[in-house]
């Protein structure tokens, strides 16, 4: 199985582990994850109000270009993830959004939002099966106590991201026990990291992060797990006072588990 | 020809201010067969009733026709009116031109211009509407009610009273329903056992009264006044009659790892048991689940230690067929599921607990004696913080889009029955409105604030998370435009009620309405609130919509002079809007039958005749005690010799004709 | 795609027939009225006892006289006051759909709902709906039988 | 062209596409609003002044610059409002205005250290700056 993937702009600069780990797991997996020839930038941030048509461009090039292929189209950040995901729902669901980039973009065959975006995380959990994935597991993580974080991009809005509960998931819950390690819930894994605030007000930020780290250390978690660079970023340097904690990639433990992440 | 009157009414203003009722009573009076038309303020008045009546007489009109309401509110009114002015009272119709018109348009003009097509469209029907007459029926004197709740006890009680015989049908293995779970009751604060356990013993001595517990409805068949339903009695492993209560069973019983349903799982029972202490009947009933002699071939203990030799493992399923004249249905109601609200982390926390639990939590019979203990740690709580509309007015697909009525009232009830018993607790109430109308309500709510000081804050819940042995209850305060972290020990959710589970089953085995929220439909919101609209089925208590006690049992009364009403005809006039097979034209197919949902339709050989000679031919015979006037059968049939009285294809056809 | 429409010169009066079940849909007419929730006044409404008493031949008889639409509105499938009336409704219309598509006409002129007593929103939306499909399609010319025309 | 603020509130409330009317002010948005401590209008006093009409302190509140469009009041409110488009509404309808930007380009390199994501960089742009 060959996916179209938007690794986006990060994943080639700052995040490149999440990149690479997640190819060699998917060759492990036996899929392969194929670049769009000519992706751009997804602009980072979902435009929320509907007279915002240029910032929706460049999604739609690369939704296009993916249903041109056929019609299936994976990421792996969390924030290129939202606002594809979005924005291909707008183009289904809102009239005046789609024909307004339909008559700018003048594409060779309108773009209706008929791709279908899917997260890493998703390919895993429904097109391979997370039973699946565990046989392939070579070197478990047993006794290796986990936290997910979630943040918000994955989750929210449930109406059009689809992805899970967005107030008590357990996608990658479910991913850490087919690793073999030991999955533990805590209250923040879904509050926000504080995003690109960072730049601006670094003690909100910190504030956020803090409570995060310490609702998860206080449950016993060693290490937490994220899909998204800013989250990965804000969860390391935003730490403040809190007690750090190991702050991993989902596709590095993924790819320690199947065996492959020497091969990097 | 015939001689047809219309009456339009303006219904005051309703109809009136959009429609111009002058233009269409003038605008009919040219049509052939239109021998008088006039308007009138309020045609379903004394005054209108008359108006018809006297023109039924000076003109010697043959059909009626009235522009009006819907026939649905006021076609009998009117039918009655003619039939006392000698006329058939199925010779008259109605063109609905308020629902259908002047209440769904604006514009004067378009309105007028619709009202009199709809009228135009009406006596073009009833030019060609027969005279009929209602067959009759007998009335079973019997009275079915399904559920035995404070809803249905108190709507059997009123009927065996009355001298009819009553059955209930109750799922759980006894009666009593939520009522029996509570602790107290507002706005009194009498204990709820106390008032509800003479009820339960009182229904199940009554001689009119016969109690199926731990048993279900199967099947239901018939119509008003001639219900068949079949019951069944679950197999309850233990003799009813033998049994003596003694409770051995139970406490020997070594599988005790099933919650209890009762205690809201806050417990846990014997897999023989009985749900609670004044339960009806007081006989357990094996959980053939959690059952090891079931599950595994050994044990049967049970069956060693009854001195009554009680137990019945061989026991099956047994099913009862009985006729009932009325069905009245008091399913009550449960609360949501929390699972989709994570933001409240009741999954995780076992301090977060919803209000139902909480009543068994201070509950001097429930787990914990009534003492109030966190169930983390056994530990009394130092402040307890109440959650409102936890899923109510939620117009998501997560909640219920309705206020669920009783949660305002409960709340400052468990929030004095708090401090009256912890004066030291904290109890903090957090709420979007405070909805108490009702007698003494209001003031029960005040004194909770001003008597017991609990604190009242408005704001919602958005999160709770636990910080070490506390909950951190993240909430807004709406009124000081503020955000609070509010630490507490326990936290109570106060969850949206829904319909019990198998309305939505009971209403399509009835067909009887329901809405969008499984909640089944009154047949009118205001004038006929405890009647579904098919006939011979009754609503009694929170499955018709949310209500708190006193309601319920007010409804529960009313339901049962409904059926009174009923079970004292001996017979009742049946619809004459029945199928009627033209046997000239029929060809005997049969593909009627096939499709009659009643098996109204038979086929007999009978002497026809055809151009002057008698022939012996197959015929569909329709049986009009049986038929219900869907119509099905007139569709189906090749021939065209299928007619539906009332709505005949001719009728039909004179109306499509007549707006086209 | 939508400038392949071609705009019609003057806005034409269309002309829609409701059959409705009295015991579901007609009821929720009533509450849409009662909701005074609107809907376009060119659709006319007629009782039946159920949708499974109308005829195919009513619907083709709506058209012949030149209605543009024509709709027929029953109870939800499992809640038919007939148990199963509905059931039978939509497998004729089904049919009959087939039929008009075979005919060259627009199959979308013919629609089947389900809406309960209680849905008066739904009742008036359903309507509002409808009219505007068949606004889009446009006068019914095929199907009319031309003397009809008034 | 001069709107009143009324109209003002009325043209936000278009472009969010946002049923303001909706919202029955039991201030859910607010309560868990990861960025609420240091907003000066909180989510639910946000809609309530746009319900009303009003937006002028709205385009003056430090809110436009904390909210994080995390989504949290959008997912969690019972009416299905959406208090984040409303916030972004407003927040567009000032940086539109010239000299109106948040946060320059040439501002940039002084707030980055040597981890932070290319993601960050866009996205403040994008929400700072037109």
């Amino acid at each position: 199985m060959v996916y179209n993937y938007y690794p986006g702009c990060t994943l080639s600069t700052k995040a490149k582990q999440l990149d690479l780990y997640a190819k060699k797991a998917a060759e492990a997996l036996g899929f392969e994850l194929a670049e769009l020839k000519e992706w751009q930038c997804c602009g980072a941030v979902y435009p929320l109000v509907q007279d915002e048509i240029g910032t929706r461009l460049s999604s739609v090039r690369s939704l296009a270009a993916a249903a041109a292929i056929d019609g299936k189209l994976v990421t792996l950040c969390s924030a290129c993830h939202h606002v594809l995901k979005r924005v291909n729902s707008d183009m289904a669901e809102n009239k005046e959004i789609n024909a307004k980039v339909n008559a700018y973009l003048e594409l060779d065959k309108p773009y209706q939002g008929e791709t279908q975006v899917l997260h890493y995380l998703e390919v895993l959990r429904d097109e391979i099966g997370f039973e699946e994935l565990a046989k392939k597991v070579v070197k478990p993580l047993t006794g290796r106590k986990i936290g997910a974080y979630y943040g918000c991009l994955l989750l929210r809005p449930a109406g059009v991201m689809q992805f899970d509960d967005p107030e008590n998931p357990s996608i990658l819950e479910d991913f850490i026990k087919a690793l073999g390690a030991e999955p533990v819930v805590y209250d923040y894994r879904n509050e926000c990291c504080g995003g690109y605030i960072a730049l601006k007000d670094k003690s909100s930020a910190q504030n956020m992060v803090s409570k995060i780290l310490t609702s998860a250390a206080n449950k016993g978690v060693e290490a937490l797990i994220t899909a998204c660079p800013l989250c990965s970023y804000n969860l390391q340097v935003n730490a403040a006072a809190a007690q750090p904690l190991p702050i991993f990639y989902f596709t590095e433990l993924l790819a320690e588990a199947l065996g492959v992440k020497e091969e990097v | 020809m015939q001689k047809i009157g219309v009456f339009v009414c303006w219904c005051g203003s309703n109809i009136a201010a959009t429609v111009d009722v002058a233009r269409v009573a003038e605008s009919v009076k040219s049509i052939p067969g239109v021998a008088f038309a006039a308007d009138y303020r309020y045609m379903c008045s004394e005054g209108g009733q008359e108006l018809m009546q006297k023109a039924i007489k000076d003109y010697g009109l043959s059909r009626v026709v009235v522009c009006s309401c819907s026939p649905r509110m006021h076609e009998a009114t009117f039918r009655k009116a003619a039939q006392a002015a000698g006329l058939n009272p199925y010779l008259v119709e109605i063109a609905n031109i308020r629902e259908h018109c002047s209440w769904v348009h604006k514009d004067k003009e378009v309105a007028t211009a619709k009202a009199i097509a709809l009228a135009k469209a009406a006596i073009a029907k009833v030019k060609l509407n027969t005279p009929l007459v209602s067959g009759e029926s007998a009335v079973v004197k019997r009275a079915l009610v399904i559920g035995g709740g404070i809803a249905g006890l108190q709507t059997a009680l009123d009927i065996a009273e009355a001298g009819y015989k009553v059955d209930i049908v109750e799922k759980t293995p006894s009666i009593g329903g939520k009522m029996s779970q509570l602790d107290k009751t507002f706005p009194t604060l009498d204990c709820s056992a106390c008032i509800l356990t003479p009820k339960m013993v009182e229904a199940a001595t009554h001689e009119n009264i016969t109690i199926y517990t731990y048993s279900e409805i199967e099947k239901v068949s018939g119509y008003v006044g001639q219900f068949e339903a079949v019951i069944r009695k679950k197999a309850r492993s233990v003799s009813v009659d033998r049994c003596s209560g003694c409770g051995i069973c139970s406490e020997k019983c070594p599988s005790k790892k099933a919650k209890s349903e009762f205690d809201q799982g806050l417990r846990n029972r014997s897999a023989i048991y009985i749900p609670f202490a004044q339960a009806i009947p007081n006989v357990p009933v094996i959980d053939r689940e959690n059952c090891l002699k079931f599950q595994t071939g050994k044990c049967g203990i049970c069956a060693k230690v009854c001195p009554a030799g009680a137990i019945e493992y061989e026991q099956e399923d047994e099913l009862v067929t009985q006729k009932y004249g009325a069905i009245v249905l008091a399913t009550g109601f449960e609360p949501i599921d929390m699972a989709k609200f994570g933001e409240f982390n009741y999954e995780y926390c076992p301090d977060v607990i919803t209000s139902l639990e909480f009543e068994r939590l201070t509950n001097a019979a429930g787990p914990t004696q009534g003492h109030l203990v966190r169930l983390s740690d056994g530990k009394k709580p130092k402040s307890i913080v109440f959650v409102s509309c936890v899923g109510s007015r939620d117009t998501t697909e997560r909640g219920k889009t309705y206020c669920s009525k009783i949660c305002c009232m409960y709340n400052a009830k468990h929030a004095m029955l708090v401090k009256e018993k912890y004066p030291d607790i904290d109890v903090q109430v957090f709420y979007i409105d405070v909805r108490t109308p009702g007698k003494s309500f209001d003031e029960f709510y005040r004194r909770a604030v001003e008597e017991y000081g609990v604190q009242y804050t408005k704001g919602m819940v958005g999160k709770i998370t636990e910080e070490g042995d506390h909950l951190l209850v993240h909430a807004s305060d709406v009124a000081s435009g503020a955000q609070l972290s509010v630490p507490a020990d326990m936290v109570v959710l106060a969850t949206a009620i829904k319909p019990a589970a198998d309305a939505r089953k009971l209403a399509t085995m009835l067909t009887a309405s329901i809405d969008t929220n499984d909640f089944f439909t009154e047949a009118h919101p205001k004038l006929r609130p405890v009647e579904s609209p098919t006939a011979g089925i009754f609503l009694s208590g929170v499955c018709q919509g949310p209500k708190d006690i006193p309601e319920t049992v007010a409804q529960a009364g009313a339901a049962a002079v409904k059926v009174l009403g009923l079970l004292s005809k001996d017979k009742l006039l049946t619809n004459p809007c029945v199928a009627t097979c033209n046997e000239q034209t029929c060809s005997g197919c049969l593909a009627c039958e096939k499709v009659c949902p009643y098996g109204a339709i038979s086929a007999e050989y009978k002497l026809v005749n055809v151009k002057g000679l008698k022939e012996r031919r197959l015929i569909a015979q329709v049986n009009e005690a049986l038929c219900q006037g869907c119509g099905a059968c007139t569709v189906a049939c090749p021939s065209g010799a299928m007619d539906l009285k009332g709505f005949s294809n001719k009728q039909i056809m004179a109306e499509v004709d007549a707006i086209c | 795609m939508l400038a392949a429409q071609s705009t019609p010169d003057k806005e034409f009066e269309q002309l829609i027939v409701a059959f409705c079940c009295n015991w579901c849909s007609y009821a929720g007419a009533d509450l849409a009225g009662t909701a005074r929730r609107s809907y376009p006044a060119n659709i006319k409404i007629i009782r039946v006892p159920c949708s499974c008493r109308v005829n195919p031949t009513f619907i083709l008889r709506a058209f012949l006289r030149g209605a543009d639409g024509v709709i027929i509105a029953g109870c939800h499938p499992g809640d038919c006051h007939y148990t199963s009336g509905n059931y039978f409704a939509r497998r004729r219309m089904t049919l009959l759909m087939s039929m008009l598509s075979f005919l060259g006409v627009d199959k979308a002129r013919l629609r089947v709902e389900w809406v309960s007593a209680a849905e008066g929103n739904k009742f008036a939306e359903v309507m509002t709906s409808f009219a505007e499909t068949i606004k889009a399609l446009g006068e019914n010319v095929k199907l009319r039988d031309l003397r009809c025309k008034k | 062209m001069h709107l009143t603020e009324k109209e003002e509130a009325a043209e936000i409330l278009r472009i969010s596409g946002v049923k303001a009317d909706n919202c029955m002010q039991c201030g859910k948005c607010s309560a868990a609003c990861p960025a609420g401590a240091k907003m000066d209008i909180l989510p639910h006093r946000f809609v309530w002044e746009l319900m009303n009409g009003r937006v002028n302190n709205l385009a003056a509140s430090n809110t436009l610059w904390q909210c994080l469009s995390c989504f949290t009041c959008s997912a969690r409110c019972p009416r299905g409002v959406d208090p984040a488009k409303l916030i972004e509404a407003v927040r567009l309808s000032v940086i539109r205005k010239q000299g109106e930007n948040r946060l320059n380009v040439d501002e940039l390199p002084a707030e980055i250290d040597e981890m932070m994501p290319q993601q960050a960089l866009v996205s403040a742009l994008r929400k700072y700056n037109k």
